[in-house]
């Protein structure tokens, strides 16, 4: 199997791009609009190809811990859910970041609070930036705004997961996953074998030799001096991860007047909206966080320097925006346009709100 | 001598054309109507031949949907005819 | 040459495949193209729509307010969708489902009875095919010869030699359309 | 003597209860859903406990059951339904709580929010529709889909080997102390339905006489998930399905007829 | 039983309070440092005395949807919990938020992230205040820092979360919850009658009477449009919220050069570094939020005009620091100070940050 | 023939595995945990899987099993160890993987997870310590504490109608078609020692021949919970767990001896 | 006045309720009193401690680095906290679990060997009172009504009669401690 | 004839008094140490009457902390009188 362009939904396109960049094995349960990325692994069986396992869960609590105790035996491990699903991987999830376990969480949002709706949404913002669940942690959170970029993501992020031991999200949403786009898709990358799984992973429990002490992996510690001294690890790591891994695009930024700020596929659309924009005549440019967290606090504050104004459009009541004033700090006028409850804001309304929030007033 | 004469009604509206009704039916007094569709777009179930129908329920009561209204009356053989 | 063309009828009637072949016929011409499904439990009836935008260059937003073409299948699509013609745009119909004809004068109106033509044919499986045949009469999206390519790159191998038929549909279509 | 003679309403002897309202429901044509749904309304109203009722919904297609009876209803996450009723039940003891709930729902996500509250002894109603799939979702594995069957998730067939067994959480409610009564049931014809009709009774009966919790199972059909015609589906059901899960009652200690 | 002047654990005085103030309902799941709760409870046996009733459920997710049952049935209902149970719990808070569920949860923190450790720790305020579950919602969230605001935000956390039909929160943690303090217990007050509780929740699903529609909970909705108006309807609340329900103490602030701003345990140990501070000579004041959410942002702003300086003290590696920048806007600079793993900061160690990280350099 | 003689290394018969190291264990004295820590030493030394074992310590009272058995560990969060070896047996299949949890742990917060991974067959053993009571939280009720025992959640005594009833899981854990062992066993003399080693020998040896799920329930004392000295404790259990945690093998389709 | 205290020994020995009686005696005698555990599984052996604060004015920081006052009943304990004390602050100790004796001149260090005492007087369940009396004798924090106030509100009144033999342990305590 | 002698090693250290061994020698070899305690401030065991043991191993198998080492030897009943 070469790179192999193709037409896919991005659910699917998660699917194929997992088994392709070798992922070893899949745990989750069922939920709109995601539901697809398990049934096509179910349709492609790779067990009986890669060898990849794939295994629908009895809850999303117990994926989240199934791709604890997978990554923590140092393979590639993912799940995958909405918004919902995810709400219930918390606890899991602050495990993960606490015991350093490089597991992969895909989530592919829709409108909430609680049930909500299976319409697309963005409002997960806080709860994959933010941790939520409990203690001082961080997830690495990508957003893609394309099938490809789902495709692409999927090896992104177990790379970033395994060089830093930590958990990464890949947080798309009911438009991106549900949507059809031409795609490439990655050559077959073989599963990593025993031997390279115990040289990139010593921490990985497979059994202990003789030549080394027991890996454990725990997140719990009761001498406070010990686990203050994790939890500092854990926020110098992350300190790391801010530095190194910040990623975002900027297109038409150096003239513009006024800045776009959208992730995902909410940057789709305001990337139209700039579009309209510029027809009109107005210096338009489009900034996307393509890492979530770390947010490119610095790389924005640069670029927002002498702009007259920066619209953040998200798929939700606020939520990115508050990242994008901090890394502001007052420098610029802020000012957020959002729809909620599933709908999908066209590019028109963007544009309408850039006039009225940001150039009229 | 006395028998039962039944008679349904349909809400044609709420049926969405699933035809356990017409299989629950010993009479055969119900069908599928042809080639139509109600405001829902579902085919819907008719009574084709009422006058078999005995008050039974039978196919009222197998309805999902509670489309079926079912009457009954009892009456005498001779009455009839 | 950019198309952004929503396409909506009943859930059953396959408007999300329509969508699908026609956008992987503009992958098949080496064009960008996005398709966005309405979803949902659709299976238990209602309307399903789809959006799908073939292009030369970048497609950014695959939501849209406007539509070069709408194709609609029923009289809700209809009223939802005919009003988000942009002008000059094209509006194909099947009347089968249609109780109110469309009435737009700053568009391009077209009728295809693929429902009656499809029942003539005793095959409502190339219904869809049918319709497609319209679209590109009026409106060459993608080639006929794309759309093949599509067809055998999307079907399962044994299903191949349905074909013909498919593309013979495709004929029919075109000769069906008439304006409105 | 025509139609218009005999369609009068002192003749009338079956329309669909009060309590259902005109809404139509959303189910696809012919799922079991619906029967169930009519069932309750009648045992409600027979009971007389219109203004006493407390339904809880489940995630799962009968989510919006609230919308269909016209009772007061709490709308669960998946799986959470006997929680919210154990919660409801214990502050308003003299009313009729019930919860309603697919076999993802009670037998996969919420196993442990089932077999607590049935284990506590709630005086709780718990109707269990049984189709074998995940409706909702649009046709994944259940816990109780049987060896062999095709879901979206299993398409080549359940296989033990990879997924497990099919899960008789009815069989482990009837060793729980809580239980007064367990039963199983099905709605694919009248005779069937007006059985299944008094086991609910019964389990109605039973958690306002405050006996412990009662489960009843009731054997479905989701032909739009099984990829079959709402008959083909009654079919099937009965040939495979009535193996796996047989009828009756599971355990009765209630003394109630 | 009138007011009572008794020593108590915080822990105890929400068991107490919880009865005397009417309370109709207990669910919880034991976990450190909070057990004492379920205990005092149990020991108590209120369903002899009040009718209150009290159940050890299965989990915190069990808890949680609990708590959704009885209050939805528009009785007082609350649980508590500690940090990893509450994560568990985030599903069924967002389902509350979106349902419009008055219940009440308290958080008495330990430090994490995952099992972490059972010493204190503020590190949930991010999970509190940004809900840790899924979609734009907000949860009404009191910070005591005395035995004594355990047992009065009690009522007050029944009383917002009804006046509002929102979930609202009390987040403690472990030197909250373990130390004990004089309290005046508030006199015992009736559990509502069915008449009352008609009367005040004509939304409570306890039988739906003739005169009335059915009462539905949910939080789904499948139509955007109506999806949006239930989510903007939301949005309205919190903002009245924002608007009338802010609270705060504010404590030599007037004419303080620098200010600290800390809230629960964290203040109480912050108001002996001011003292210290203050011994010194340094005009130092302390602002503390009484309501975590809502922030008092205005309120801060305003006090802050003109001072040298803010240092944020908190028992985490920095979460309410973002709101204290999200209010001063840049206008004055903000340190954060923080300890982590459970270990709680001393006075003097408060006093070393304002010297080096505000004032010295 | 004085001590001196006979302490030499030739004359040794007894001394604790090498697998278990020489942390001191945090346990109160007289636990039971201890014994069976030392059973699992032992076992995964004569099988000779010393290399090749995962184990996954809970949330409880063994949630620091980890530091006394020199083998790879993970430590799962509340009741969700039986997710965890799920995951790993099925990425490492040649490793002996086993969970060791709680009452609280396994039959309480982690129903769903013991019920489905067991009703799955997955290939891993569960070592489940029954003490009717949340040892290492102070002593609340457990679901397996027995009607009238008093803990600091049911001080008057366990009463089925405010707290249900003891749940006996490991005999649901008996009925599921995925479990091939399901055994209930003691520690508390020589004789039942040696009878709890040999069912979680056949517990592990059947998960490495891939037979299916085993549970072996070891039937506990927690002196601390109780406020009894160690050898009540032990008394206790016998004249009380013993009659509602009836021990032996509850299901045997291993066909090992 | 305002006395910051730390009683700190083995799980068993009672100091955490030795503390939360000092406090009950501070509220007493209205003044303002703050109880503050070292807390988890500590039935497992290991060190437990509490701090107690009784002061006229209202207390900020219940959790402290320097203390008034250190009452410890073991070598761990006073090797953490006696470099705690402030300078002019006191430390009793009880000599049974001490293994090296403590060595600071800035300080008032007191001996009380109440283990051995309460040995002798066959009843373990006064040590505690035994421990509180010599505290009161070098520092009367509070006053012996005022923990006599505090023993009848706290104990069960079926334990009321067991009040007189804890003062007068209370009395043994004063009459043994000794500076060191 | 030929007997068992045994002796058994405490890991005093170890040892948390919990007398589970005390109770599993049928021969009476072990006891508490009177008034003492180890480093962790545990009370522990020593054998007061080790020429009773016979090495059955009995107390190091119900020890829950691993702290009894035991050994044996087949000795001649003549060779020690
Ligand atoms: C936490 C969570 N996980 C998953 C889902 C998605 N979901 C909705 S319904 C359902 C299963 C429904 O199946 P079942 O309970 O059998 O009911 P049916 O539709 O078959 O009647 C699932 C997995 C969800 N809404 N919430
Ligand atoms: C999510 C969560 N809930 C609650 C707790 C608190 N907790 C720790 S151990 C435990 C119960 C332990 O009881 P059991 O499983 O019976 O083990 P034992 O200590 O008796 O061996 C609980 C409730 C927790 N750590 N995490
Ligand atoms: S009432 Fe009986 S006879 Fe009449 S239509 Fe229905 S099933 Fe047939
Ligand atoms: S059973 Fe009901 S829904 Fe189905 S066809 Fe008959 S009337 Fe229509
Ligand atoms: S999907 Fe299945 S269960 Fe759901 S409504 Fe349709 S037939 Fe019924
Ligand atoms: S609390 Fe109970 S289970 Fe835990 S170590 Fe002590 S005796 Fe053992
Ligand atoms: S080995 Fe046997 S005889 Fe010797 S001390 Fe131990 S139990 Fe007693
Ligand atoms: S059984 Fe072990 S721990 Fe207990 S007293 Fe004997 S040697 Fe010590
Ligand atoms: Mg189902
Ligand atoms: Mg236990």
């Amino acid at each position: 199997m070469n790179n192999e362009v193709t037409l896919l939904k991005g659910n699917e396109a998660i699917a194929y791009a997992a088994i392709r960049c070798g992922a070893d094995a899949f745990f989750g349960y069922p939920i709109t609009p995601q539901s697809e990325i398990i049934e096509t692994l179910s349709l492609l069986k790779p067990w009986e190809t890669t060898g990849m396992v794939v295994v629908q869960a009895e809850s999303e609590v117990a994926s989240i811990n199934m791709v604890y105790g997978g990554a923590g035996a140092g393979k590639r491990v993912f799940t995958t859910s909405s918004s919902p699903g995810v709400a219930l991987m918390q606890e899991g999830i602050s495990f993960m970041a606490g015991s350093e376990i490089p597991g992969v969480i895909v989530n592919v949002q829709r409108g909430g609070p609680g049930l909500g709706t299976i319409q697309p949404s963005q409002s997960d913002y806080f709860q994959a930036t933010r941790g939520g669940g409990n203690g001082d942690y961080n997830v690495i959170v990508l957003a893609p705004n394309s099938v490809q970029e789902m495709a692409d993501f999927m090896d992104l992020a177990f790379t970033l997961a395994f060089r830093y031991r930590n958990p990464a999200m890949i947080l798309s949403d009911g438009v991106i996953g549900q949507m059809m786009e031409k795609v490439v898709l990655p050559e077959q990358k073989p599963r990593r074998t025993e031997e390279q799984i115990r040289k990139e992973c010593p921490w990985a429990t497979i059994g202990r030799t003789k030549d080394r002490q027991p890996n454990i992996l725990t997140s719990l510690e009761l001498k406070p001096e010990i686990m203050e001294a994790r939890n500092i690890h854990l926020q110098e790591k992350y300190a790391t991860i801010r530095e190194k891994e910040v990623r975002y695009e900027t297109i038409n930024c150096e003239d513009a007047d006024y800045l776009i700020v959208a992730f995902g596929s909410a940057a789709r659309i305001s990337e139209k909206s700039m579009e309209i924009a510029r027809g009109k005549g107005e210096k338009v440019g489009l900034f996307r966080p393509i890492t979530l967290w770390p947010f490119p606090e610095r790389q924005l504050a640069e670029i927002a320097k002498g702009k007259k104004g920066i619209l953040v459009a998200e798929i939700n009541a606020g939520q990115m925006v508050e990242d994008v004033r901090l890394a502001i700090n007052g420098a610029v006028p802020v000012e957020h346009f959002g729809r909620l409850g599933g709908i999908v804001p066209d590019p028109q309304e963007i544009v309408e709100a850039l006039e009225t929030k940001m150039m009229r007033k | 001598m006395s028998t039962n004469r039944g008679a349904i009604v349909v809400d044609k509206d709420r049926c969405k054309g699933c035809a356990l009704c017409v299989l629950a039916c010993s009479k055969g007094v119900i069908s599928l109507a042809v080639r139509k569709v109600n405001v829902h777009g579902y085919p819907y179930v008719e009574p084709m031949n009422p006058d078999n129908c005995i008050g039974c329920a039978s196919c009222a009561i197998v309805c999902p949907d509670g489309c079926i209204e079912v009457y009954r009356k009892i009456i005498d053989k001779e009455d009839e005819q | 040459m950019k198309k952004e063309i929503i396409i909506s009828g009943f859930g059953g009637q396959g408007v999300l495949s329509m969508g699908k072949i026609l956008a992987y016929s503009g992958l098949m011409e080496d064009k960008e193209v996005t398709w966005m499904p309405s979803y949902g439990p659709e299976q238990r009836g209602g309307t399903a729509n789809c959006t799908v935008i073939v292009s030369d260059e970048r497609i950014s937003s695959p939501i849209l307010s406007r539509y070069d073409i709408a194709i609609v299948l029923n009289q809700p699509s209809l009223d939802r969708f005919m009003p988000l013609i942009k002008p000059g745009g094209i509006l194909i119909y099947d009347s089968y489902g249609i109780l109110n004809k469309p009435s737009r004068s700053d568009i391009h109106i077209y009728q295809i009875d693929a429902m009656d033509k499809a029942a003539e044919l005793k095959n409502a499986k190339v219904f869809n095919m049918i319709v497609l045949g319209g679209l590109l009469k009026v409106c060459p999206v993608v080639s006929t010869d794309g759309l093949k390519k599509a067809l055998y790159k999307t079907l399962p191998e044994r299903h191949h030699e349905m074909i013909p038929l498919n593309m013979k549909a495709v004929q029919v279509g075109m000769d069906l359309i008439e304006e409105a | 003597m025509t139609e218009n003679d005999i369609i009068s309403p002192e003749n009338l002897v079956y329309k669909k209860p009060e309590l259902m309202n005109d809404t139509p429901m959303h189910y696809c044509p012919g799922c079991s859903h619906g029967v169930v749904h009519k069932l309750i309304a009648e045992i409600i109203e027979e009971m007389g406990m219109e203004e006493k009722t407390v339904g809880v919904s489940p995630v799962g297609c009968a989510v919006f059951a609230y919308r269909y009876l016209d009772i007061d209803w709490q709308e669960a996450a998946h799986g959470r339904a006997p929680a919210l009723a154990t919660a409801i039940k214990r502050l308003w003891p003299d009313r009729l709580v019930f919860t309603y709930q697919g076999d993802g729902d009670l037998a996969c996500i919420g196993t442990a929010e089932t077999i607590h509250a049935l284990n506590r002894g709630e005086h709780i109603a718990i109707i269990f529709i049984n189709n074998a799939i995940y409706g909702m979702t649009g046709g994944q594995m259940a816990p109780t889909t049987l060896i062999g069957q095709k879901t979206s998730t299993c398409p080549y067939g359940r296989d033990p080997e990879l997924h497990g067994y099919p899960l008789n959480i009815t069989e482990i409610a009837s060793t729980l102390r809580g239980t007064c009564y367990v039963s199983r049931q099905s709605v694919d014809t009248v005779g069937s339905i007006l059985k299944a009709k008094k086991a609910i009774r019964k389990a109605f009966e039973a958690s306002m006489k405050g006996l412990g919790s009662s489960l009843v199972e009731i054997v479905s059909t989701c032909n739009s998930g099984w990829k079959l015609s709402p008959a083909e589906a009654n079919e099937w059901m009965r040939e495979k399905m009535f193996k796996e899960y047989v009828k009756g009652d599971l355990k009765d200690t209630t003394n109630l007829k």
